[in-house]
């Protein structure tokens, strides 16, 4: 078990030893359970206000299922999810309601997380209509505030999303999501699949969204760099599991995790010619269906001892606000 | 069920397969086939066909008891050469024809009589009549290998008639023998009987084939070597596989005739077999009295309002008849028929003027609205056309008429016993005509029977007691001058109620390829061919006429 | 991102079914008007008239007459309208309860699926013709039972594919999303389910106004549908069955009429398809 | 796979109580088959007689105890009218329709499939649409309307193929052609489909890459991806052949389960009505079944799933 | 190993324009690229969705997608032959031999209902120019055994009656090289091979390339949108914006010195995993469309030090160094 992060004050939210089990079933009339895929096995972290979490890692590796718990459309199998100190599942009526606004998202897709069937204007309301946030006019009157502040022109509320492109269809999904003044945004993937010169944009209006809204960000990553530039802290994970956890400027200036290190030593940089010290890992990640024992790396792992397939190693902090899950440092 | 399966695969492999007929007489050759709309239950026990109708396929390898005239219609001698009564009415003495066998050889006996008749009374038995048999029949007595005893409770004379085909297949001979030493199973599966055709195979749903005897039969030896009885339900194709040869003849309605004419067929019609009704239930329900029809001169008026020569010439292409008063056919014993023909041209004739004028009389000069319920039996299209064409026959005399056709096995009132939901209504349907009318009347107008047309028991007025008095001493009345007088009574009766009103008479059509068989004639009165097959000529033969 | 332009080349429009369809609603609409005579009334003289052009046929009756001596055009004009409502009735409340179980079973998955698709597994194993035809000997024959017949025939074919669209519209992060803006299961249904299957709805009702068209006619066939006199061309073409031989145009003007009508609300429900929704393949 | 059949068969089982639980009830619903075996000038005596013998004089509820009961035991019954038990009456006629079905399932590919590939080579193009035109013609005529017309032009008119009944090779012939039309539509509109998606798929892209010829990449990588979906309309098609067998087999005097389900509808025959739709729905479901199987095994993703 | 100096061009392209015909317009996808490919180099061309990098590349095989798409200008020359006058015969014979491809989702290239080794199979008897079903099993299988082995899977002869399904994404796309490269192709297209494939996953798989590539000698058009994937693949680099090549050179001048505003923004655009962590560099607006381009640059719209020679005309290509082009009016040619 791992110890939540130290904090100034209390965190808006806190996860706590999030466990997420899929079951694989046998059987008709009684089913024997197979196995579980363990795509998320006890994770905990928190998120303080007005500010943003990096959670990296590659494929598989759990960052979405935790997102999708974060957002209540999981149950966790195990664990809890706190947000202002009152757990989120389980809530019912209003308390769910108000839930949800308090916590919006911003997904990968720009094609799919609009319907295309509806004005983006409406799209944009949506929140604010379910949680009759006000009359109309007040309503429209928010949406245009809301194009406008994520640079778009407010009579566009009257399009359909076809006639944008992925980036404005980016912003509107981010207006959307901030309509009802959101505590805290699930950012899953939100530039990755916009063009570079895109990217960019959507990159600085979320920086100056936080800014200015206070709102925290929990951003889901498979890129370093961008987790580098819009992370205070950074949560690296590797099948379903935290292996590193630390401030972002820390972790960069710091890699402890042979793992962490195999990641940024596959990031290629945009300069050419930087020989920096390289691992490469060998194989593909294995099954979370039945995920190795020990640590979970050392079927790949270049530093791999005899313990490590024996013993799960404990996240354990080895500098200030440094988490570590590794036998290297105990 | 495996096994089944199993079966099932075995048989779709084996698609046609060849039967290898033994060869034989020469004047006997060639196959005649017959295509029909229906063969019903497609059974080859007696005991498990109702409808005698349907069992054209049983006639051709059985017997009955009595038989036709084939002149006239009606019941003549079959396996028994002459019947008759004994002075007090309650026993019927049946004298055998010697010399028919069955087609193992047996000899057809007084002993297979009896058990035939026991067998059709029995509780396995699906005879339509086994009811009514073991209620009337007390005892059947061998007097000698020719000669039968039939002793009944109360005198009935129309008993030989039931024994025939005319009515019912009741009268159908089976071999006692042979059916006790193979069981009933063994029977139904290589059934044996004494007609002129002998059993080949049965393939539910597809055909009945039979082979000729060879040797001479009082009903005629066989023209031809084989007969096949082909179920093809649809009616064109059927036209179309006479006009190809593919058989012989075929059973149609008038809705192919003109086709089938011009296509270079013969089209056969059967005189007089069944006329077409239509009638009004339960009309002396308190529940209609205030409705039109309840009235009977609102009834008559519609029966003028029908043009049955136009329904006969353009609907049944001519090939029907003015009808008689209801079921009763020339052919019918006791009867007056040509006092009864006279008093039909005029009582049926058209007259739309006249029909306005009494529904206006009797206070509907905007005519009223009027429930029509038409029902067909499998492969009576025509019966929809007919009623189609008097619906809006009535229409032009002012009635509004809505009409619903109905499939006879839905005909809802029929199938409670009960009129209810036809109270107020006029239905129409097919009847088929019967030697002996009585029984006829009795099942459509005593309060005892289903329909009871004239009075129900709490509603029996005096129409209804008068017919109930007049048929009772039918029953038992052996004087032939006193029982045409009450027949008559009770025809008239039935006709000047106007509750059951014919339309026309005479259905029973068949498209003929000349090419395949020779000039026949059917028996009149009997709209299925089973008993002719056996006289029907091949072509290249002289014509067999009556 | 690839530089793939993603062009659709649509399939030109289908302008003749378009106008034949057109001329059929026509004729359905305005029937009084346009019908020379009732279609119901009998003139037994004039019957089985060839159609004028031909040698004996009469120039009263364009198409010629069956064989009550009605006047073909007139039931067919009349028989356009009978055609077209139970194509309507039947597609409104088959198809209309086929969307709402699609819907439904896609969103709610679980249990509600199960049952529902099980449901749709019985409509499909269990013989709908056969359902018309006892139904009708129930019932009686009539308009209300052909649509109940033929709405039974339709809605598992429609909930079966609406499902499969919503089950993949419900991957779409839209539908996420909107739940965690806090809309409610019935309001996602409502707002963002319905408005994207109802392309593929409409590409169903075209598709099937044909399969409703040919089951009223083989109803009629079978003598299950809307009773006579009342002309519907499945009907018409019952009556004249028997006399292709001698009055091929009793049954061939109502065979072509169907045959035109059902192939151009195919080929109009094709274009539809590929413009629409071009994944679609069900029939 | 083994778990995937065993549940596939426990869904059918409830189906079919499903089914036979309608069936039955409907059945009763709709009439009596009483009248229909007696004359018209039965009496009620007669009638009630009858009645008690066919076993339909208990209360609803327990003449389906009685179903119920035996049904479990595989007695459906014994036909009203043929007087035999209902299941050999359906296994008798079975064999008929079930040689009629392979070949108009083998028309509608064979003419379907081509169509479908010539169209989707062709999409948008006047070849696309003059098959796509053939191809509904098949849906667009009435198959009673189509198999009446046939035999006026073949059997009658030109006199070359016999227009009714079951007999050799040249009966097949119009059946065939009346039930299978229907389905080239069908195999059609999803193959074309079918090779339209499968041909802008990446793995054509990488067969032509590979400089392979045109012909294997359309007849070997394509077809045989677009075949999968067309496996899948097998189920449904028996479904509708057994159907759309009513029709034909009362057009062509086919004795076949068909013709024998029409029946028994029109005479009321009760047990006969319901082992009809009972085996006729084991038919479909194990059919299906069957499709289900041959899929996985076309498709390696099933089956090693 | 074919006696090819080092440094022979065995690609050249010459002024290729590939155009959409739609009935709502013309949409110029391609609209005059040029560039050359030299044997054993790895030339990257980079570019945003839809500047036409992908369907350069289809182009070049001859495989454009139906529905209107058509090369109505341009040289393609491959090894001096312009294949762009091929019949489609000798195209299929060029196809898989001379020059092949690596697509972009290793989901989707291998066909689902074939196994790997009969995938593999049809390439290698391609290349024996063999009859399909004529050659000996064993032997071909043997030699599809080596191919997977030569793209390191790990225990190939299991893999080889495996199906796509089977394996992982990487593994798929490493099949996908070896059939790509079973026919010794001198030039292999590379269109974004890498972009679905985890971080880790894809420097094995660039790695592989390099080792394939340094094996064989063959020239990779190295086709992506990722400049750290550039860095580390390629010798030379073209960047492409709006159907044209704005500009082209060695790596590591263009990362150090571009010339292009476009490419300047670009990679200023990116954010680095090194340095100070503050506002990116943006380039604002959208790319124009291609159905309706400005007659002069194409960049102008979004540029910053655009002026009015900028909208008026397209510039020309200026050569701005050593074998180092630029599309724009304030290049300074070498």
């Amino acid at each position: 078990m791992s110890a939540p992060l130290q904090d100034q004050g209390p965190p808006l939210l806190r996860v706590e030893g999030v466990r997420k089990y899929f079951a694989l079933t046998k059987g008709i009339l009684f089913t024997r359970t197979l196995g579980h895929i363990k795509a998320v096995d006890d994770v905990s972290f928190d998120i303080r206000a007005g500010e943003t979490l990096g959670l990296v890692g590659e494929s598989g590796c759990g960052k979405t299922t935790t997102s999708r718990m974060i957002l209540n459309l999981e149950e966790p199998t195990e664990g809890r999810i706190l947000l202002e100190g009152e757990a989120i599942h389980g809530l019912q009526g209003d308390a769910l309601r108000a839930y949800r606004t308090k916590v919006q998202a911003v997904f990968q897709d720009p094609w799919s997380s609009l319907n295309p069937r509806m004005k983006v204007g409406r799209t944009i309301a949506e929140s604010l209509i379910v949680n009759a946030w006000g009359d109309r006019a007040a309503i429209d009157e928010r949406v245009r505030e809301l194009l406008v502040q994520v640079g778009l022109r407010p009579e566009q509320a009257q399009q359909y999303p076809h006639e944008f492109s992925g980036g404005q269809r980016q912003r509107v999904a981010l207006a959307a999501a901030l309509a009802s003044r959101p505590r805290l945004i699930v950012l899953d993937e939100p530039v990755s699949a916009l063009d570079v010169s895109i990217r960019a944009q959507m990159m600085n209006l979320l920086k100056d969204i936080q800014a200015k809204d206070d709102v925290a960000y929990l951003l889901v990553a498979h890129d370093l760099a961008t987790v580098r530039h819009m992370a205070d802290h950074t949560v690296v994970m590797y099948l379903g599991k935290i292996v590193e956890r630390a401030p972002t400027a820390a972790l960069f200036d710091d890699v402890r995790h042979p793992y962490t290190k195999a990641l940024f030593s596959a990031v290629l940089e945009a300069w050419p010619g930087q020989a920096a010290e390289e691992i490469e890992l060998k194989g593909e990640v294995p099954s979370p269906l039945d995920p190795p024992s020990g640590c979970r790396f050392h079927t790949r792992c270049p530093y791999v001892m005899p313990h490590c397939s024996q013993r799960e190693p404990a996240l354990r902090e080895v500098s200030p606000d440094h988490f570590v899950a590794c036998h290297l440092f105990e | 069920m495996f096994r089944k399966v199993a079966r099932v695969f075995a048989l779709a492999v084996v698609l046609v397969a060849g039967a290898s007929v033994p060869s034989r007489a020469q004047d006997q050759k060639g196959t005649l086939v017959f295509a029909v709309e229906s063969l019903s239950a497609q059974t080859l026990d007696p005991i498990l066909e109702g409808r005698p109708g349907n069992a054209v396929y049983q006639a051709v390898m059985y017997d009955s008891l009595v038989g036709f005239d084939l002149e006239k219609g009606g019941i003549g001698p079959g396996v028994a050469e002459r019947w008759e009564l004994s002075a007090d009415g309650l026993t019927w003495t049946f004298f055998i024809r010697p010399g028919q066998t069955f087609h193992n050889g047996d000899k057809l006996t007084a002993h297979d009589v009896k058990f035939s008749l026991e067998r059709q009374m029995g509780p396995g038995s699906l005879a339509s009549a086994a009811a009514s048999m073991r209620r009337t029949i007390k005892n059947i007595e061998v007097v000698d290998d020719l000669t039968v005893k039939v002793q009944t409770t109360s005198p009935q004379i129309g008993l030989p008639a039931g024994l025939s085909r005319a009515v019912a297949p009741e009268g159908a001979i089976m071999p006692k023998a042979y059916i006790e030493r193979v069981g009933e199973e063994e029977f139904r599966k290589k059934p044996i009987g004494s007609g002129p055709w002998k059993f080949v195979r049965n393939v539910p749903g597809d055909r009945i084939e039979f082979t000729a005897v060879t040797t001479p039969h009082w009903r005629g030896r066989p023209h031809f070597k084989d007969l096949h009885l082909l179920l093809v339900p649809e009616e064109s194709t059927r036209v179309a596989m006479v006009r190809t040869g593919e058989a012989a003849i075929a059973s149609i309605g008038p809705e192919t005739m003109l086709g089938a004419s011009r296509a270079g067929l013969e089209v056969l019609s059967v005189p007089g077999t069944m006329q077409a009704v239509f009638q009004f239930w339960g009309t002396y329900k308190p529940e209609v009295k205030d409705s039109p029809i309840a009235k009977a001169r609102v009834r008559q008026a519609l029966s003028l309002a029908i043009d049955r020569k136009q329904v006969i010439e353009h609907v049944m292409n001519g090939r029907a008849r003015m009808p008689y008063p209801f079921a009763t056919f020339g052919y019918t014993d006791y009867f007056s028929a040509d006092r009864w023909e006279k008093w039909a041209a005029e009582a049926y004739r058209y007259d739309p003027v006249l029909a306005k004028k009494i529904l206006a009389e009797e206070g509907y000069p905007n005519g009223f609205e009027l429930k029509f319920a038409n029902t067909a039996l499998p492969g009576t299209q025509f019966m929809v056309d007919i009623g189609t064409a008097i619906a809006d026959m009535w229409t032009k005399v002012g009635v509004k008429v809505t009409i619903k056709h109905y499939e006879w096995g839905s005909f809802a009132p029929m199938e409670r016993g009960d009129q209810a939901g036809l109270i107020g209504w006029a239905s129409m349907y097919r009847t088929a005509g019967r030697p002996d009318a009585p029984w006829r009347y009795d099942g459509a107008f005593s309060p005892e029977s289903i329909q009871r047309l004239l009075g129900d028991k709490e509603n029996c007025q005096e129409i209804c007691q008068d017919f109930v008095k007049t048929s009772r001493a039918l029953g038992s009345e052996l004087d032939k001058t006193k029982r045409t007088a009450l027949t008559d009574h009770m025809v008239e009766l039935t006709a000047n109620s106007w509750t059951v009103i014919p339309i026309l008479e005479g259905m029973g059509y068949y498209a003929i390829n000349t090419k395949k068989v020779g000039q026949f004639a059917p028996i009149t009165g009997r709209h299925e061919l089973g008993d002719v097959f056996e006289r029907i000529p091949r072509p290249e033969q002289k014509p067999w006429k009556k | 991102m690839g530089s793939k332009a993603r062009v659709r080349r649509t399939a030109r429009v289908p302008w003749i079914p378009i106008a034949i369809i057109s001329v059929i609603v026509i004729m359905a609409l305005f029937a009084p008007l346009l019908a020379p005579y009732s279609p119901i009334d009998q003139t037994l003289r004039d019957k089985l008239l060839p159609p004028a052009w031909m040698t004996g046929g009469s120039d009263k009756y364009f198409l010629g007459t069956d064989a009550f001596g009605r006047d073909i055009l007139s039931r067919l004009i009349y028989g356009a309208r009978v055609s077209l409502m139970v194509a309507v009735l039947a597609l409104t409340v088959g198809g209309g309860v086929g969307l709402a179980v699609g819907i439904v079973a896609g969103y709610v998955g679980g249990a509600v699926d199960s049952v529902l698709m099980r449901l749709v597994d019985a409509a499909f194993t269990f013989p709908a013709i056969l359902f018309a035809l006892l139904l009708s000997v129930t019932m009686g024959q009539g308009l209300g039972t052909l649509v109940i017949a033929i709405t039974l025939l339709l809605w598992a074919s429609f909930a079966r594919v609406i499902r499969g669209e919503v089950l993949s519209l419900r991957q779409r992060d839209f539908v996420a999303l909107a739940r965690v803006r806090g809309c409610s299961a019935p309001r996602i249904m409502l707002t963002h389910i319905l408005p994207n299957v109802l392309n593929t709805f409409m590409v169903l009702v075209t598709l099937n106004i044909g399969v409703v068209i040919i089951a009223e006619a083989t109803l009629s066939f079978l003598g299950a549908g809307i009773p006579p006199p009342t002309p519907t061309w499945g009907l018409m073409i019952s009556e004249g069955r028997g006399r292709i031989a001698d009055a091929w145009w009793v049954a061939l003007i109502p065979g072509i009429a169907i045959t035109l009508m059902v192939l151009s609300v195919n080929l109009f429900g094709d274009w539809l398809r590929d413009r629409l929704d071009p994944r679609l393949r069900q029939l | 796979m083994k778990r995937y059949i065993a549940r596939r068969l426990m869904q059918g089982a409830v189906l079919l109580c499903m089914v036979a639980t309608i069936v039955f009830f409907l059945g009763r619903l709709t009439g009596n088959p009483v009248d229909l075996m007696l004359p018209e000038d039965a009496t009620a005596e007669d009638r009630a007689a009858l009645t008690q013998t066919l076993g339909l004089d208990g209360p609803i509820l327990d003449q389906f105890a009685i179903f119920v009961g035996k049904a479990i035991h595989g007695d459906l019954g014994t036909s009203i009218r043929m007087k035999q038990p209902a299941v050999d009456a359906f296994f008798d006629r079975l064999p008929n329709t079930l040689v009629l079905i392979p070949w108009a399932i083998l028309l509608g590919m064979l003419l379907g499939i081509p169509l479908g590939v010539v169209a989707a080579l062709h999409r948008g193009g006047l070849l696309d649409r003059a098959a796509g035109t053939v191809a509904v013609l098949g849906v667009a005529m009435p198959s009673f309307w189509l198999g009446i017309l046939l035999i006026f032009v073949f059997s009658v008119e030109l006199g070359w193929l016999p227009s009714g009944r079951m007999g050799g090779p040249a009966h097949y012939v119009l059946p065939v052609i009346t039930l299978g039309t229907f389905l080239v539509a069908g195999f059609m509109r999803i193959t074309r489909s079918a090779m339209l998606e499968v041909m802008e798929s990446e793995f054509v892209k990488l067969a032509r890459i590979k400089g392979l010829s045109e012909a294997v990449v359309i007849w070997k990588h394509c077809l045989r991806n677009a075949l999968i979906p067309v496996l899948t309309l097998w189920g449904v098609f028996v479904g509708n052949l057994i159907t759309g067998a009513i029709v034909t087999e009362t057009v062509f005097a086919w004795p076949g389960i068909g013709r024998l389900t029409y029946e028994a509808v029109i005479y009321r025959d009760f047990p006969l009505l319901q082992a009809v739709i009972i085996l006729k729905s084991i038919l479909i479901l194990s059919i299906n079944l069957a499709v289900d199987i041959l899929y996985a095994y076309v498709d390696p993703r099933i089956r090693l799933a | 190993m074919t006696p090819d100096a080092k440094g022979e061009t065995v690609l050249e392209v010459r002024d290729l324009h590939t155009h959409f015909f739609l009935r709502r317009g013309v949409v110029k996808a391609v609209d005059g690229v040029s560039f050359s490919l030299r044997r054993g180099e790895v030339l990257g061309l980079v570019g945003e969705s839809g500047c036409g990098k992908s369907l350069t590349a289809l182009s070049l095989m001859r495989l454009l997608p139906k529905g209107g798409a058509q090369t109505i200008k341009g040289e393609v020359l491959l090894g001096g032959e312009n294949i762009l006058e091929c019949t489609p015969a000798e195209m299929r014979e060029i196809r898989g031999r001379r020059i092949s491809m690596v697509l972009q989702d290793p989901q989707t290239s291998l066909n689902p209902v074939f196994a790997i080794g009969d995938q593999l199979r049809e390439a290698l008897l391609r290349r024996k120019r063999a009859p399909l079903t004529r050659a000996p099993h064993a032997e071909v299988m043997k030699e599809a055994v080596a191919a997977l082995r030569r793209v390191e899977i790990a225990a190939p002869e299991q893999r080889i009656s495996q199906y796509p399904h089977q394996m992982s994404g990487g593994m798929k796309q490493r099949v996908v090289g070896a059939i790509a490269i079973s026919g010794e192709p001198g030039v292999l297209i590379a269109d974004e091979p890498t972009t679905a494939l985890d971080v880790t996953i894809q420097l094995q798989y660039l790695k592989l390339l390099k080792r394939l590539q340094a094996e064989t000698g063959m020239a990779i058009l190295f086709i992506t949108h990722d400049f750290g994937v550039v860095g580390r693949m390629c010798d030379r680099v073209a960047v492409m914006y709006a159907g044209r090549i704005v500009e082209c050179g060695p790596v590591r001048r263009i990362f150090e010195a571009p010339q292009h505003p476009y490419t300047r923004a670009l990679i200023a655009s990116v954010p680095k995993m090194t340095g100070p962590v503050g506002r990116l560099t943006t380039i604002e607006g959208q790319p124009p469309s291609l159905m309706d381009l400005p007659v002069g640059c194409r960049f102008a719209s979004r540029c910053s030090l655009v002026e009015q020679r900028c909208l008026d005309a397209y510039p020309g290509t200026v050569r701005v160094g050593d074998e180092h082009t630029a599309d724009c009016w304030k290049a300074t040619p070498a």
